[in-house]
C-alpha cells in the first residue's frame, strides 16, 4: 500500500529526521493560509500516488502567497496520469547542495532487507543503478542485528562523508530502518535527501509502501484502505472487498482466472493472438459463486470490454461447481456479452454439460478459446 | 528418486485442523504420503482422517519421528509455526500459506539458512515426486511419473503446463512451486542444482514470471556451470504494465526492473528455450527428449 | 529497581493478562470506596517492595467493606521490616484451585534470558529449586528468536497443561517475555499466577524489578526512583543522586573504599577481626573531593557510626588527590569520629604526608588498619 | 606467553576521544601496548597521544589491521561498538564500559558466541599480560612477570591481591578480570581452561565475590577435570546481606542462592586453597609453590 508523501514525510518527521516545514491543503483558502505562515521560495506538490508525478507536471514552485495560490489552483483542476489531484502539500523550498538517496526495500535474492545509498538523488534508484552502479552503495540488513547505528554510518562514509555529517546521516539512516521495522515497510526511501549549504540534511522527497500483507498490524493503514482513502478506482476497491487481485489494464476482452500465474499467462496468450485484455483478475483457490460473482461485476462494470474470458484450470476446485457458480452470477449480474469459457479438470464433464445447456461456449485448450475470444472481440468491436 | 521428498519422507501438518489443512491432509493421505501427525495448538488429542493431533511441534516429534512439516496455519501464526518446525529440527518445510508479512518471511528464511533447512514456500502449491510423496495441493491425477523436472513461481500455470506434459507422456520426476510471493525459501538456482544430481531428472521445466530478478541469475548461473540439462522455460507476464501486482505479491515490476522481456532475454541467452504460450512447453520438451 | 506490586500488575493487564479486579488506596476513606465496588471476599495488601511481605503480616483477608477498612487502618499503621506501609492494594480474592510459577529472569552462566515455570507456586522458586528440582522447569531464550508463542506452549505443556488451557498458558507467558523485553527487566514474574476452578488463570501476586543500567529507556522510573518515591531511606536516596554504591547494615563502623569487591572484602576483614561495618560504599574510580565529601557525609548520618574506615586502593587515582579530597571533605562536613585511614599506591608517600600532618592515623596494610579500626570502635562504644 | 594477549596484539581503542578512551590509552602506549587506531564517529581525522582516529571500526581497520579492541564507549552505546567491532572481524574485545543494560549485554554474547569471539567484561579492568601488553585501565607497576594466572571478578580486590603476591616476589602471567555485571563474557571455567593450556602458568589465583554460581560451577569443572593447576581462591562478600546489591551489578545475594559460605564450600570440595583475607592469598601461594 503507497501512502502519501506528506504522510510519510509527517512519519520521517516523527522519527526525528528533518523535513521541510509544511502543510496540507484540499483548496485554494487553506493554500492561502498555509503559504502565508512559511517562507518563500515554496514548493507546491500534488498528493497522488502515481509514479513520475514530477515529470507530470505536479509540482510547481512559487515565490509568493499569491503564486502560491495560482499553482495550487492548476494543480487542483489537473489530472495526474488520470488521476485527480485532491489535495496538494505545500512547502518550504530547500536550498540544494546536494541530493542523495537513502532507502530500505528488499532484496529478493538474498531473502533479506537492504539498505541502499547514493549520491545521485533524485532521479529513481532503478535508474541509477541502470547507468552508474557504481553509484549505488547497498549493505544487506540480517534481521538478527538489524541495520544498527554503525551500519548506518559505515554506509554515510561510503558515499563519501566524514565527520559530524556521517554521524548525521548515520541517524538518519538508521531512523529511516526503525521506520521501516515499525511500519512494515517494503520501500521507505528518502529521494533527494537534500544536503543544504550549511551541511544539514533535509528530506526534500519521501515514499513509502506498506507491505499490504502486514496490513493486520497497521488496522489504521487497511481501514483507510478499505474505506478507499486512496486512489483506488471503484473496480480495484470492489477486488479487494471481496479478496479478489484485480488490475485494469487498457484493452477490451474482460479475463478472469484461477491461480495468478495462469490468469497472466491467459493475458500474455491473448495479446499473443492480436488481442487486448481489458484487465487482470485472479478468484484464486476454490472460489464461491459469490466471488464468481463479484468478479464478473467487476470485469463488465468496464464500458470497453466487448468479450469475457473465463480460464478455469479445475484442480482442487470441481468444474461442476464453477459452471454453476458461473450461472448463478452470470443470472445475477445479467450478462449479456459473450463469454468463452475454458474448463477443464475435476468434474469437466459435468461442468461442460451445465454450461453448454445454457448455450455457454466451453472449450478445453486454453489456445483455442483465447483465439476464440479474440476473434468475438474483434467482431463485437466492428458493430 | 525426484529431489528433497520421497518415500522415506514422514511429515507432520502444522494447522492439520483448518479446512484447508483437513482437506488436504486426506488427499495427500490418498496420495499416499506419510503424514504420521498434525500440529494445532489447543486442539491436542483431536485425530483428523486417523491422524493424531498435538499441541506442539515437540509433543508430535516426541510420538512420531518426522523429517518435513507441511503448514497450513493462517498467515498471521504461519511464520511463528516455521520456526517452530525448525526450532524441532525439521528441516524440510513447506509453507503452502499465502500473505505472509515480508517481515516474517526474512526472519524464517534466515534462520532456514543458519540451520541448513529447506523451506519450499511460502505461497506454494508444495511439492510431488509422482508416486513417491506429495506434499501440497496441486491435484495429483494431472502428473504421472517420468524424468521432466519442474520448478516454478505459480500454481495452477504449473498445473496446465504439468498436464500438458502428462498428455504427450512426459512424466515428472519432482515438481514443485517456489511460491508467488517476493521472499521464499529455495529459488531456481537452488532447485536446479537439485535437480542436477538427480539422475531420474532428464531434462528441466522453469516457469518463471514477472518480478525480481530469480530468472536472470539463474540465466547466469546455467551459463557459468555449463549446465548439463535441458532446461525449457515459460515466462508469465510479457502483457503485464509496470507498478502493478498480478496477483502473486511477488509479481511485480518495479520501475524497469522485473520485465518478462529481461527475463527471457537472459534465459535465451543461456541457450534456455523460452516458450510462447503454455502449450509450446510439452511441444519443445519433446523436441528436445526426442534428440 | 523494583517496582510495587500494584505497578507490575497494571503493567501485565495492559498486556493482556488477567488480574484480580483492585484499587490502590492511601486512606481509610478510599479503602472503603474501593473496597464498596467489589466482590467479597477481599485481600488487602501492604504494598512494600521488602521481601516476605507475607510472612511478616503484610496480606490480609476480609469478607466486607467494614472489615477491609479495620484490615486497611492495621496495614497503614504498620511497618515492615522497618519500612513503614504507605499504600495498600484492595483485591478480589480468587478462589484457587492450583498456584503456578511463571518467570522470565537472567541465567548469569549461560549469559542468557530463561523462562521458568512450576506447578508449585506461592513460593519462592529458589527454594521450590532447591527443595524440588524437577518441579522447576526452565528454558534458555536466545535473543534472536526471543521466547516465542511456541516456546511459551512447550512450557506450559512441560508443566502438564493442555488443549485451550495450553494455548492460554502460551499467551500468558508469551506477554510476560513482552514484558520483559519492554521494560528491560532482570526479572518478572507472576507467583503465584492462579488458576481458578473454571480453568482459567488469574495473576494473583506479580513481581517486576527493572535494570537499573537500563532506566536511561524508562525515564518515568528513573524520574520517580530519583525523585524519592520509592522506599529508599534518605541516605540511600543522597547515595544515588550522588553516584555512590550504597548499603546499610547494622554495625558500628563506617566504610568507604574504592572499588565493589575491595570494599566487600574490607567489611569482610572487618567482621573477621570481629567488628561490625556500618555499611558497604564504594566511591569507584577516580573519585572527586565532591563525590568523598558526599560520602562521608552519608556514612556519618548514621548515629550508630562510632568509628570510620577508609580504604584507598590508589591504582589509577592519585593518592595525594585522595588526601587533598579527604581533607577538604573532613572540614566541610565536621568529622569528630575517629578515622582509620588506609592508603597505599600512586603518589602514596605525598598522599599519608597530607594526613599525618593533621593527626589522621594512615597505615599501608588493609589488614592492619581493619584490625585497629576494631579496636576503637570496642573502645568507642564502652565510653 | 600468558593468555589472550601478548606482543603481537595489536589494538583499536573504541571511544578513543572520551576522557577514560585519552587517559588510558596514554597509559597503554607507555606500557608498550600496540594500540593502531582509535574510533569515534564524527570525530575521524583526530590524533590522540599520535593515535589516528576514525569514524568507524571498519575505516580504522582498512588502515591498520588489528586483531583487538577495547571499548570506552558510554553505556548507552557500548554494546553497539562492541557489535561494530564483532560485526568486521575482531575476536578479542575488551569492555572496559560499565553500566551497560543486560538486554544488549545478552546481544552482544550471543553474536560473540555464533562468531567465536573473546569477550572480556563488561565492567572490567581488563587484561595485563606482564610486560608483553596491556589492555585495560589497571595500575601496571603493580604488576611482575612471573607464573602466576589470576583471573577475578573485581577491579581494586584484584590490585591488591596482585600487588600483594608482587611484593613477595610471585610474579603474574596473565592477570585479567571477568567484570562485575550479572552477562560478561568470559567466565572462570573459560580462563581456567585457557591458563590450563598455558605452559607459562603455574598456579592459578581465583577471586571470586556473591552473587549468580559461577564460583560452583568453577568447583564442579575443577572436580571435573581434575585439574592439574593449583588453584587459590579470594571469595568477596562474606559479610553481605541477602537481596543488596554491593556496588557491582552482579554481586547480590538472590534469596538463598550467591552466597560467600555456598562458593567457599563448592571451592573448598574441589580442593581450592580458600583464602580468609585478601593478604592470605599471597601466603597460601608461596606455601604451594615451594611445594
Amino acid at each position: 500500500m503507497k501512502i502519501f508523501e506528506y504522510e510519510a514525510k509527517t512519519i520521517l518527521a516523527k522519527y526525528g529526521i528533518q523535513t521541510p516545514k509544511g502543510g496540507l491543503a484540499t483548496d485554494v483558502n487553506q493554500v492561502r493560509e498555509i503559504a502565508s505562515t512559511l517562507k518563500p521560495p515554496l514548493a507546491i506538490k500534488a498528493q497522488v500516488l502515481v509514479a513520475g508525478r514530477g515529470r507530470s507536471g505536479g509540482i510547481l514552485f512559487a515565490d509568493s502567497v499569491s503564486e502560491a495560490e495560482k499553482s495550487a489552483e492548476k494543480l487542483l483542476n489537473m489530472q495526474i496520469k488520470g488521476i485527480p489531484v485532491r489535495s496538494i502539500w505545500i512547502e518550504e523550498k530547500i536550498q540544494v547542495k546536494n541530493e542523495l538517496y537513502l532507502g530500505i526495500t528488499i532484496d529478493r535474492a538474498n531473502r533479506s532487507y537492504v539498505a541502499i545509498a547514493s549520491t545521485v538523488g533524485g532521479m529513481e534508484i532503478e535508474e541509477v543503478a541502470a547507468e552508474a552502479p557504481e553509484k549505488v552503495i547497498k549493505s544487506l540488513i540480517k534481521p538478527q542485528h538489524g541495520f544498527r547505528s554503525f551500519h548506518a554510518r559505515q554506509m554515510a562514509r561510503k558515499i563519501g562523508y566524514s565527520g559530524s555529517q556521517l554521524t548525521t546521516l548515520g541517524k538518519i539512516f538508521e531512523a529511516l530502518y526503525r521506520v521501516s521495522m515499525d511500519y512494515d515497510t517494503e520501500l521507505v526511501e528518502i529521494n533527494p535527501l537534500a544536503e543544504t549549504f550549511d551541511g544539514k540534511f533535509v528530506a526534500a522527497d519521501a515514499r513509502i509502501i506498506i507491505d499490504d500483507n502486514a496490513l493486520f498490524r497497521h488496522r489504521e493503514y487497511k481501514k483507510r484502505l478499505l474505506e478507499g482513502e486512496s486512489e483506488l478506482t471503484p473496480q480495484e476497491l470492489e477486488a479487494i472487498r471481496n479478496n479478489l487481485a484485480y488490475v485494469k489494464l487498457n484493452g477490451n476482452i474482460g479475463v478472469i482466472g484461477n491461480g495468478a500465474g495462469l490468469v497472466m499467462a491467459t493475458l500474455d496468450t491473448i495479446q499473443f493472438y492480436g488481442g487486448k485484455p481489458s484487465n487482470f483478475l485472479d478468484v484464486g483457490g476454490g472460489a464461491t459463486s459469490e466471488k464468481i460473482a463479484a468478479a464478473l461485476n467487476i470485469v463488465l462494470s468496464d464500458p470497453n470490454v466487448k468479450a469475457l474470458f473465463i480460464n478455469i484450470l479445475g484442480g482442487i476446485t470441481r468444474c461442476d461447481e464453477v459452471a454453476t457458480g458461473i450461472l448463478k452470477a452470470k443470472e445475477r449480474v445479467g450478462v449479456t456479452k459473450p463469454i468463452v469459457i475454458r474448463l477443464v479438470g475435476t468434474n469437466e464433464e459435468e461442468g461442460k454439460r451445465i454450461l453448454t445447456e445454457v448455450g455457454i461456449h466451453v472449450l478445453e485448450s486454453m489456445e483455442e478459446a483465447a483465439q476464440k475470444v479474440v476473434k468475438i472481440s474483434k467482431q463485437e468491436e466492428e458493430r | 528418486m525426484g529431489i528433497i521428498i520421497d518415500k522415506n519422507t514422514h511429515a507432520i501438518v502444522q494447522g492439520i485442523t483448518g479446512t484447508q489443512g483437513r482437506f488436504h491432509t486426506k488427499l495427500m493421505l490418498e496420495y499416499g504420503t506419510k503424514i504420521v501427525a498434525g500440529v494445532t495448538p489447543g486442539k491436542g488429542g483431536m485425530q483428523i482422517h486417523g491422524v493424531p493431533v498435538y499441541d506442539t511441534v515437540e509433543a508430535a516429534l516426541e510420538k512420531h519421528p518426522a523429517n518435513a512439516s507441511i503448514i497450513f496455519v493462517p498467515a498471521i501464526f504461519a511464520a511463528e509455526a516455521a520456526l517452530e518446525a525448525l526450532e524441532n529440527g525439521i528441516k524440510t518445510i513447506i509453507i503452502i500459506t499465502e500473505h505472509i508479512p515480508i517481515k516474517d518471511a526474512v526472519n524464517v528464511m534466515t534462520y532456514a539458512e543458519q540451520v541448513n533447512a529447506v523451506i519450499i514456500g511460502p505461497n506454494t502449491p508444495g511439492i510431488i515426486t509422482s508416486e513417491e510423496s506429495k506434499l501440497g495441493i496441486m491435484p495429483a491425477h494431472i502428473f504421472m511419473p517420468g524424468s521432466i523436472g519442474m520448478v516454478s513461481r505459480s500454481g495452477t500455470l504449473t498445473y496446465e503446463i504439468a498436464a500438458g506434459l502428462t498428455r504427450k507422456q512426459l512424466g515428472q520426476s519432482t515438481c514443485l512451486g517456489l511460491g508467488g510471493d517476493p521472499i521464499t525459501g529455495l529459488n531456481f538456482i537452488d532447485v536446479l542444482k537439485m535437480f542436477r544430481k538427480d539422475p531420474q531428472t532428464k531434462a528441466v521445466v522453469l516457469i518463471g514470471e514477472i518480478g525480481g530478478n530469480l530468472e536472470e541469475l539463474t540465466a547466469e548461473y546455467i551459463i557459468k556451470e555449463k549446465y548439463p540439462k535441458p532446461v525449457v522455460a515459460f515466462i508469465a507476464g510479457r502483457s503485464a504494465p509496470p507498478g502493478k501486482r498480478m496477483g502473486h505479491a511477488g509479481a511485480i515490476i518495479m520501475g524497469k526492473a522485473g520485465t518478462a522481456e529481461s527475463k527471457i532475454k537472459a534465459l535465451r541467452s543461456a541457450g534456455v528455450n523460452v516458450a510462447e504460450k503454455p502449450s509450446d512447453v510439452a511441444k519443445s520438451l519433446a523436441r528436445i527428449i526426442d534428440i
